[in-house]
This record gives structure tokens, C-alpha cells and sequence, in this order.
């Protein structure tokens, strides 16, 4: 391993996720969470020296989409950037290498896209293969589907327990503000819900939402001055596999298991279960018994704590889901997450994905204390 | 944490109109088997990819990167998808030296490509964006208002545009890769279409399928590796905002910006001697003598006299895009990639056909957006 | 089980017709711009910090940073910054070739906007040509760009090269 | 590879792997491993029956993108002969369908067929 930095997440600012914000575009969105992630820090834009964003022009329904949000991000004169066709827990991804390579000491990281404005069931479609996948018409919520009946079938888990997991995620969105949906249901109620695709009920899966997300990276020295409680980042990795739904378990995250294995690794730590709160990109419940699974952490256990925000069942914000999960773990660590704070928490995992089925995680370990001396 | 990167392997399709003959997977790979081929590795030595492309609207699919990561030997392992505009080639191939210079990876492969002909370009690249008019018609639509300019701001006379398209045909003849290689005269891009006055059918880039793919390696695998590298002196990728009151579309503030950064990295204060040759990136004929300008190759207004003077061909004192550059050859998303690219096989002394004698240090370049986004590295044959 | 393959010729193309709907939200500013049209009247947002003039309006400028707080009228007037006569057509426009597609500085903005030129020949337009909009009949107006048929010359003497080159 | 698998469905109605390094015989074939990026081997066909793997009930499709207006099924499929699955539909006897039934291709009528995975109209239950 070479010698790292210390690289802590210091702000980070989200536009609650809603349904529709009928009164601002995507960059308009984006524009006030920049400008309150660097009042968070005490500093203004020419104090950081990087900008990494995430973003989809697919999404956006038009090409080069993501141009208009330099005008937001406070690029002028330029800045060094980089734009990633990614969900933006990647972008942060890129950023902290960026920062790991001395070139840069702090990053804007942001995300952001009014998935509203398109359907994604058929936008998302296009991200499979043209001839074989997208050519019978898969849909994200039927390939999740094809993916839970699986985890299914080799675990014996039911309909129940899918209803019992996202009913508890419910619950907790209730306490997160930034939360799309705040009303708790119970399993019984979601259990009543119609199917979207079987064996997924409607009411076990996200509606569709929109934010837009800014996240501050610092490395050590400029990091305790923009924040009185960083979040350290101790390890990170990121994994793809490879696309095609048969040519994978389905039932498992390889990848998930592999970058968690490598994260924990770079932090020092044996297990995943060492942390006291993990935020999960997960948007179906049996995602996230598949993502515990791989990680080594029992999903319905009471520490540590998974999903407090209420994770993506409670709102997916296309390309920004990720991101806002290393934020909570942000608000977790720095004592900023209010009423859905988990009590003493000093580690963290944030994981971040994307594509069908899980097919590509990143996973972050973070703590209140600096890793490397 | 300065450590150093350096290209190992270069690979690129043969680039046409349309290569009926692969799939986009087939494309990708034609580019990437020759860049391992050519560092002498498998993909099992690769230890994170990063891919690049222009829009996704261009061939019909989202994020094509998820789809190819099989084809790309990307299972398991850590890959980044990088889009900005016309300069996405380059950023991508940074992308990858930033990879290497944490010290986490040995190995990275970078790719870039565009399978133009499986969409409309020209569609794709002509946004109607909701509640504005359209009017913007393709690239050369965008950008002929500016080349309007720079020939109003400079006086320079008529003929610079078609002369450095005939340059650049010239170069793409003696380039095995390049889609465009029958040469052309003056008289033929002077009486060709005027598309998009000024900008004529001759002085325009063509639209292209390619790939093409870099191995970026660390200095330890680099000096393990069968041949001499290309070492990254410097490199740096900015981006400046749109509506900026009096931003110079001709002149772009980020395009200097960008220029100083790299030259200081690697050591350079005097461009137009220290640098001996350049792939920039070109996309209408007229653009090479406003980069020139905008490079510091020359003070501004003087960079089309370079080219009436022929300092910028083969042979003479610097010349630009020997490979025929963006003119002979435009797989969008590989575009910037080419250069960058083309500027390490210039130092490698392995472009073949094209070789500038004695090349020892090369500058690759690329921009895109409304001129917001560049990407440039210094390469050279020393560390 | 036979290990020939499939037929040799293969099949070279999958074709595909993607259609998908978006349905776009104008935002606050845009909303108010293009009402302000149904009365001949062109919004700008102005800086807050620095009080240049953004036409259509945003809601900061990309140069301070700042928000631009404050909707203010342009005229419907300016120069012509500079421009390209359009040849050749893009699938889904009907506007007849060739056409004018010019950047005009209005007088009172910052920023130019992007204007179709009508009403005189492609070949008689210059840089600095003043312009002015050709709206809408009365009654006709909807709030929408198409308020604004095209801008068309004045007749004004042209604005020197100096005083608009540093704001195409 | 591609394109010879699809003129199998096309004008044969024959189905096609092809056995790579690292995923054995895949169908439908890429023409490399999508495990190890290594170029793919022989051809080898397989049987136009196989065993669900997975399930996903589609109660209400989505006009223009689903394959059909009634409720169906999505499934993954893996043919006698195949090592990966295939992804496809089941439109019929949805009640009968479950992850471990066995299927068997139904095809396009012969002046239907285009050269495409929807050559194989959809996949039925057989027991």
C-alpha cells in the first residue's frame, strides 16, 4: 500500500428529495446546495481547488446536460474538473484520487438531475445491452425483480421479510427531513401494496425523486479548518462486474463483497461489523439483504445501524443516491444527523451503485479519527 | 505523491465512416487488444479502466460503458465512465494518470470511442433545449460565429482556413489509421459547400467510428515494459462556465489556464521552441490558428501567419497533427484520446509514416463544450 | 450436437426507434421571462453583486458567483455580435436554408442570445448591424420563444467593431 | 458473433453458444469472456429447453417498451447445454411458472423473424 493522505468528507448539503421541485431546473437545484456546502465549511469558492461531478444526459433528455452545471459551481475563471456519466458517489470517488495524488487538497463534489422530467423505466432500459437485454424491453424494476426472486429462491426469504425490511426503513425516512417519503407504513400495510413488478410490491420500493447534492472533501490541514468534526475517510474501493443478467449470481454482489473486502482492508478493520452505521445504496429491500450479505452484516440487526436516513427505499434520487449516502455518513460522524443520528457512532460504511442489479459498488469506510500518521 | 506516469501501450482502430464490420463491443475492442498487444500485457495486468465518450444520444445507448465492461476485462475491477464534451478523449486519458500517480494501481487502460454511424450526429450534437429557439445546427453551427470573429479580429486573409485543411490532409495521407487520406488542394476547399458560413464543407472534420486506448503505467512497470515509454511530463484538464459577460469564445480564458498549468509542470517556458510538435484538436480548419494563439505558441493575432508561413507543417519548425489530426479522423469521444495519444507514439519515435524526426517532448490537446473544456498533457521521451 | 455454428452470413444490424418523453420544468425565472413576452417585453436577471444583465435570466452569475436577485427589462433591441449563415438542414427544423443564426447583445445585457435574422438577405448581414425583435401580432402572443418571429434589421448605423468584440 | 447468433434465430431457429474461458458455454454469445475480457472459442449449440432461474412478474407492462400489453413474465432462462442464462419472456400459463420450471422456446413465425433476440417470440412452460 502506498503512502495515502488523510482525506476527510468536511460539508455537505442536499436539497430535500421530492417528487417534482415544479419551480427550479436541475442547475438552479444544484446552485444553493453549492453555496451552502461552502457556508458550512466558512469558506468561499476560490478555497477549493478541485470539482468532480456526476451526472446523466440520458437522464437530462438532452446531450452535454451536465455543461450547464459549471455555471453553478462557481467555474470562472476555470477550475480543474472532471464530469463522470456516473451516479456522483463516483465522482467523490475520482475526487479523493485526485486529492490522494497531491494535485489538489480540497473538492466540490456534486450531483444532480431532475429524473422527473423523463420516465426513467424507459431511460434506464438503454443502459443494457442493445441486442440482447434492451431489445425485450427490461425495465429497472423488473430486472430488480428478476434479482430478488433469485435471492429468494436461495434464501427462502419471503414476502414477509421484504415487507418487515422496508416498513422499517420507512420508519426511519420519517426521521430524516431530506427524506421524499416521511409517512411510516407498517409491513402490514406495504404488504397489502399492489405489485410494481413481482415479486416487488409498490410499496417496497422509492418513487420517483430529485436533489441535488454538494459534498466537500478536504485532505488533513485544510480539512479541521473547514470542518470542527471531519469525517476521515480510512478506505475506499470500487468495483464493476460485468453486465449480463445470466452471466452473473444474481442472488449475490460480487463486486459488493470484493470492494467492501478491499475498503476494510485500507481502513485496518477486520469486518464490516466493527462500524457503528452503514449507509446502503440499496433501492429494493432484497438489494439490501444481498448487499449485507456480501458486506458481512446482518440486515435486520440493531448495530450496526443500517439505513438510518432511511437509505434509498425512503428516496432515490437518480445519480446522486450514492453520494448522499457518503453524506450520511458524513452527518453520522459529524453529529449532523439530528433526529435520525445514531448515538456515539465513530466509523461508518457509505456504499454507493449503480446500473442493473447492482452491477457496479463503491464502498467507503470512514471514521472520526485520521488513519494514516 | 509527484509520481510519475507514463504510456506503455497505444492502440486505435482504423477509423471510417462507418465499420459495419464490429459492434460498438467489437470497436472497443480492436483498440484496446492493440494497446495490449503493444505493452506487451493481458488484461489481467490491467488494474482499473477508464472509458470515455462523447454523448450517449450518439449510438442510442446509456452509460455504453456498463454493457462493455465484460468486453473491456473490467470484471471486478474498478472502472470510471468520464464524459466532457469534445475533450472527453484526453480528460479520460488523465483520468487514468491520476489512477496511477496515487500509487494504488500499476496499470490502467484508458478508452475512448465513437461509433458515430450507429445514430445522428448530427441530431445528437444539435440540442433543442426547452424554451429556446433552435437554431444551433451541428458543432460547425456553434462554432462558425466564432471563427467569424477571429478572422474579423486577426484581418487574416481567406486562404489560412483551406491551407490547413490541405496541411492536414496531407499529414492524414501518410497516417494508416485515418478515415480521410486523399489529399486535396486549395482550389478543391475553396470551391467546396459553404455549410456553415465562414466554415466550408472542406475545412470540416469528418464524422467518424474509432476507439482508440492508451496503458497508463507507473514508473516502475513502465521501465519493466518491452519498449521505451512515453513518459507524462504534465497534464490538467479545466473547465470554465457558459455565460460568463465577455468570455472569449475565440481566445478561451480556460485554454490558457489549461496551457500554463501543463507547460509549468513540465518545465516549459518557451512553447514554440521547447515543444516539438503538437496534436491539438481541430475539429474545423480555421481552429488550429486560433489554438496556436490561444497555446502561447505565438502573441495573439499572429498564429494564422504561422500557417501562411508553413511553420506548423511536416518538416518545418513545429509541425501540428502529424497524424492529419481531427480533420482526417472524428470518432468524437476518441478524438481527444487520438491526440493525446499520437503526441506519446511522437516521442516513443513510433508514429510510423508521420514520425517528426527527433520528437522529444509533444504536446496533446483537446477542448469541447462551447469551448469551455481542455485537456492537455506534455509528453516526452525522459523522464 | 453439431459444432459448425451458425450461418456464416451474419445478421449486420439490430435497429432500434427510441422514443421517450420528457416533460420540462421551466423554473421561477423562465416562467417570468416568457410571460413577460406575451407583453413585447424581454427579462434579464441582474448580479447582485456586480448588476450585469443576463438575458434570458439565471438565477446567479456564472462569473461572481453570486445570485442574480432583481428581473429587469432589456430592450428588444441590440447588435449583431457576429453570426453564421446556416446551409445545411438538422433532422426536425423547418426553418427555410439558408437562415441567419446570429448573436445579438441587446442593449441593456450583458450577454449575448442566440437570434434568427430575417428580413434582409444572409449575404447583407454584418457584425455590428443593429437589429431589433419582430414580435407576435397582439393576441397572438402565448409567453413562448416563438413570441419573437425573428429580429430584422434597423437601419441604425452599424456599432463600431470595438465597442461589442468583447461580448460575442 | 453477434450477428451470426441472431442469423441462427433468423433462419435456422437454431440457438448458438459459444464456449469462453472462465463462463463456459454462453448463450447468448458476445464473442469474448465477460469474465476475463479473453476472445471467445467454439460454437457450440444448445437445446431450445431449459430451466428458469429467475422470475419477475410483470402485472401491468409498460406500452411501448414492454414486449407485450398482457401481464407476462420476465425470466432468466438457462438452456440445456448453456452455462449463463438467457434473458426472455413467458406470456403463457403464468400460474405454472416458477423459478426451477422447464421451458421451451417458442419461435417467430418464419416471416416474422428479423434477426433479433425477439426471434424466439417468448419461452412456454413444459412442466
Amino acid at each position: 500500500m502506498p503512502k495515502l493522505r488523510n482525506v476527510a468528507v468536511v460539508g455537505f448539503a442536499q436539497a430535500p428529495i421530492v417528487a417534482r421541485d415544479e419551480h427550479r431546473i436541475a442547475t438552479e437545484m444544484l446552485y444553493e446546495q453549492v453555496r451552502a456546502a461552502l457556508a458550512q465549511c466558512g469558506v468561499e469558492r476560490e478555497a477549493i481547488d478541485y470539482q468532480a461531478a456526476g451526472s446523466a444526459d440520458y437522464l437530462d433528455g438532452r446531450p452535454f446536460g451536465f455543461v450547464a452545471a459549471l455555471d453553478v459551481m462557481g467555474s470562472w475563471p476555470a477550475k480543474a474538473d472532471l464530469h463522470l456519466e456516473m451516479d456522483a458517489s463516483f465522482a467523490a470517488y475520482y475526487a479523493w484520487l485526485r486529492i490522494q495524488t497531491g494535485d489538489s487538497d480540497t473538492a466540490l463534489v456534486c450531483g444532480y438531475g431532475k429524473t422527473s422530467e423523463g420516465e426513467p423505466e424507459r431511460v434506464l432500459n438503454l443502459q443494457l445491452d442493445p441486442y440482447y437485454q434492451a431489445a425485450i424491453g427490461l425495465d429497472p424494476t423488473s430486472t430488480a425483480a428478476l434479482q430478488a426472486s433469485a435471492w429468494m429462491a436461495r434464501t427462502g426469504a419471503t414476502d414477509r421479510d421484504l415487507a418487515a425490511l422496508a416498513a422499517r426503513r420507512r420508519a426511519a425516512g420519517a426521521r430524516n427531513p431530506d427524506a421524499q417519503l416521511h409517512d411510516p407504513a407498517s409491513a402490514e400495510d406495504l404488504a397489502q401494496t399492489p405489485w410494481a413488478v413481482e415479486p416487488l410490491r409498490r410499496g417496497y420500493l422509492p418513487p420517483v425523486g430529485e436533489s441535488a447534492v454538494c459534498l466537500v472533501l478536504a485532505a488533513e490541514g485544510k480539512a479541521e479548518k473547514m470542518c470542527d468534526r471531519p469525517a476521515w475517510i480510512r478506505g475506499v474501493d470500487q468495483r464493476i462486474e460485468l453486465q449480463t443478467l445470466g452471466g452473473r449470481d444474481l442472488s449475490r454482489s460480487a463486486g459488493a463483497k470484493l470492494a467492501t473486502e478491499r475498503a476494510l482492508a485500507m481502513a485496518g478493520l477486520a469486518r464490516a461489523a466493527e462500524v457503528d452505521v452503514v449507509e446502503l445504496c440499496a433501492t429494493t429491500p432484497a438489494e439490501e439483504c444481498i448487499l449485507c450479505e456480501a458486506m458481512g452484516l446482518d440486515a435486520a440487526g440493531a448495530r450496526p445501524a443500517i439505513n438510518p436516513s432511511g437509505g434509498p427505499l425512503a428516496g432515490n434520487p437518480l445519480m446522486m443516491t450514492g453520494l448522499i449516502r457518503l453524506g450520511e455518513a458524513f452527518r453520522q460522524l459529524a453529529g449532523r444527523a439530528d433526529g435520525h443520528g445514531v448515538a456515539g457512532a465513530r466509523r461508518a460504511i457509505a456504499h454507493g451503485a449503480q446500473g442493473h442489479c447492482l452491477q457496479h459498488n463503491v464502498v467507503w469506510v470512514l471514521g472520526d479519527e485520521r488513519r494514516w500518521t | 505523491m509527484s509520481r510519475q506516469a507514463a504510456v506503455v501501450g497505444v492502440g486505435q482502430t482504423q477509423h471510417a465512416s462507418r465499420r459495419a464490420d464490429v459492434s460498438i463491443a467489437g470497436l472497443v475492442r480492436e483498440a484496446v487488444d492493440r494497446a495490449l498487444l503493444d505493452a506487451g500485457l493481458e488484461h489481467r495486468d490491467i488494474d482499473a479502466v477508464v472509458v470515455g465518450k462523447a454523448p450517449d444520444m450518439l449510438e442510442g445507448v446509456m452509460q455504453p460503458e456498463q454493457f462493455l465492461a465484460g468486453a473491456l476485462g473490467a470484471h471486478l475491477k474498478p472502472l470510471i465512465r468520464v464524459h466532457t464534451a469534445g475533450s472527453v478523449g484526453a480528460s479520460t486519458a488523465l483520468a487514468a494518470v491520476t489512477h496511477v500517480r496515487t500509487g494504488l494501481f500499476e496499470r490502467v487502460l484508458a478508452v475512448a470511442f465513437e461509433k458515430q454511424s450507429e445514430g445522428n450526429a448530427m441530431w445528437a450534437l444539435s440540442p433543442n433545449l426547452p424554451f429556446t429557439q433552435p437554431l444551433v445546427a451541428g458543432a460547425g453551427g456553434y462554432f462558425a460565429p466564432y471563427v467569424r470573429a477571429y478572422m474579423a479580429r486577426t484581418k487574416c486573409p481567406p486562404h489560412i482556413g483551406p491551407m490547413t485543411a490541405v496541411n492536414a490532409r496531407q499529414n492524414g495521407g501518410r497516417n494508416e489509421y485515418a478515415h480521410l487520406r486523399e489529399p486535396m488542394t486549395l482550389d478543391d476547399v475553396m470551391n467546396s459547400p459553404v455549410l456553415w458560413d465562414p466554415i466550408r464543407y472542406g475545412e470540416t472534420c469528418p464524422s467518424s467510428d474509432g476507439a482508440c486506448a492508451l496503458v497508463i503505467a507507473s514508473e516502475e512497470a513502465a521501465l519493466r515494459g518491452p519498449r521505451r515509454p512515453a513518459w507524462i511530463r504534465s497534464g490538467a484538464s479545466y473547465a470554465e462556465a457558459m455565460w460568463v459577460p465577455g468570455r472569449d469564445q475565440v481566445s478561451p480564458r480556460a485554454g490558457k489556464i489549461c496551457a500554463k498549468a501543463v507547460y509549468e509542470g513540465a518545465g516549459i517556458t518557451n512553447p514554440w521552441k521547447e515543444i516539438d510538435t503538437a496534436e491539438i484538436y481541430v475539429p474545423f480548419a480555421w481552429f488550429e490558428a486560433m489554438w496556436l494563439e490561444n497555446l502561447g505558441f505565438c502573441d495573439p493575432g499572429e498564429g494564422w501567419k504561422i500557417i501562411d508561413r508553413g511553420e506548423q507543417r511536416m518538416g518545418a519548425h513545429l509541425p501540428i497533427n502529424p497524424s492529419g489530426g481531427v480533420l482526417c479522423s472524428n470518432p468524437i469521444g476518441a478524438s481527444g484520446m487520438l491526440r493525446l495519444g499520437e503526441a506519446a507514439l511522437q516521442v516513443m519515435g513510433r508514429a510510423g509514416a508521420h514520425q517528426v524526426d527527433g520528437a522529444k517532448t509533444a504536446l496533446g490537446h483537446a477542448y469541447g463544450g462551447g469551448s469551455q473544456y481542455f485537456a492537455m498533457w506534455i509528453v516526452s521521451n525522459e523522464r | 450436437m453439431s459444432t459448425s455454428g451458425p450461418p456464416k452470413e451474419p445478421v449486420k444490424y439490430v435497429e432500434k426507434q427510441l422514443h421517450l418523453p420528457y416533460c420540462y420544468v421551466a423554473g421561477d425565472y423562465k416562467v417570468r421571462y416568457l410571460a413577460a413576452l406575451k407583453d413585447k417585453t424581454i427579462l434579464g436577471s441582474k448580479c447582485s453583486r456586480t448588476g450585469k444583465v443576463f438575458v434570458p435570466p439565471i438565477v446567479a452569475s456564472p462569473e461572481s458567483f453570486a445570485p442574480c436577485d432583481e428581473l429587469i427589462p432589456v430592450a428588444d433591441r441590440g447588435v449583431v455580435t457576429t453570426f453564421c449563415i446556416v446551409n445545411i438542414p438538422v433532422i426536425g427544423r423547418s426553418i427555410e436554408l439558408p437562415y441567419v443564426a446570429a448573436s445579438v447583445a441587446l442593449d441593456g445585457a450583458d450577454i449575448s442570445i442566440y437570434a434568427l435574422i430575417q428580413e434582409c438577405a444572409p449575404a447583407d448581414v454584418r457584425m455590428g448591424m443593429r437589429v431589433e425583435a419582430v414580435w407576435k401580432p397582439d393576441g397572438e402572443r402565448q409567453g413562448s420563444h416563438e413570441d419573437i418571429i425573428h429580429f430584422r434589421p434597423t437601419g441604425e448605423p452599424d456599432a463600431p467593431l470595438a465597442s461589442f468584440m468583447h461580448r460575442l | 458473433m453477434i450477428g451470426r447468433f441472431l442469423a441462427g434465430l433468423k433462419e435456422d431457429k437454431r440457438i448458438w453458444g459459444q464456449r469462453v474461458a472462465g463462463q463456459g458455454v454462453v448463450v447468448p454469445p458476445v464473442g469474448y469472456s465477460e469474465t476475463d475480457g479473453s476472445a471467445g472459442g467454439d460454437w457450440v449449440e444448445v437445446k431450445p429447453t431449459g430451466v428458469v432461474t429467475a422470475v419477475a412478474r410483470v402485472h401491468r407492462p409498460i406500452p411501448h417498451l414492454h414486449p407485450c400489453a398482457e401481464p407476462f413474465a420476465f425470466v432468466l432462462v438457462k438452456l440445456d447445454g448453456a452455462d449463463t442464462a438467457l434473458a426472455h419472456v413467458v406470456r403463457d400459463h403464468l400460474e405454472q411458472l416458477r423459478i426451477g420450471s422447464r421451458v421451451e422456446a417458442v419461435w417467430a413465425p418464419d416471416a416474422e423473424r428479423h434477426g433479433s433476440i425477439r426471434d424466439i417470440a417468448c419461452f412456454r412452460v413444459i412442466s
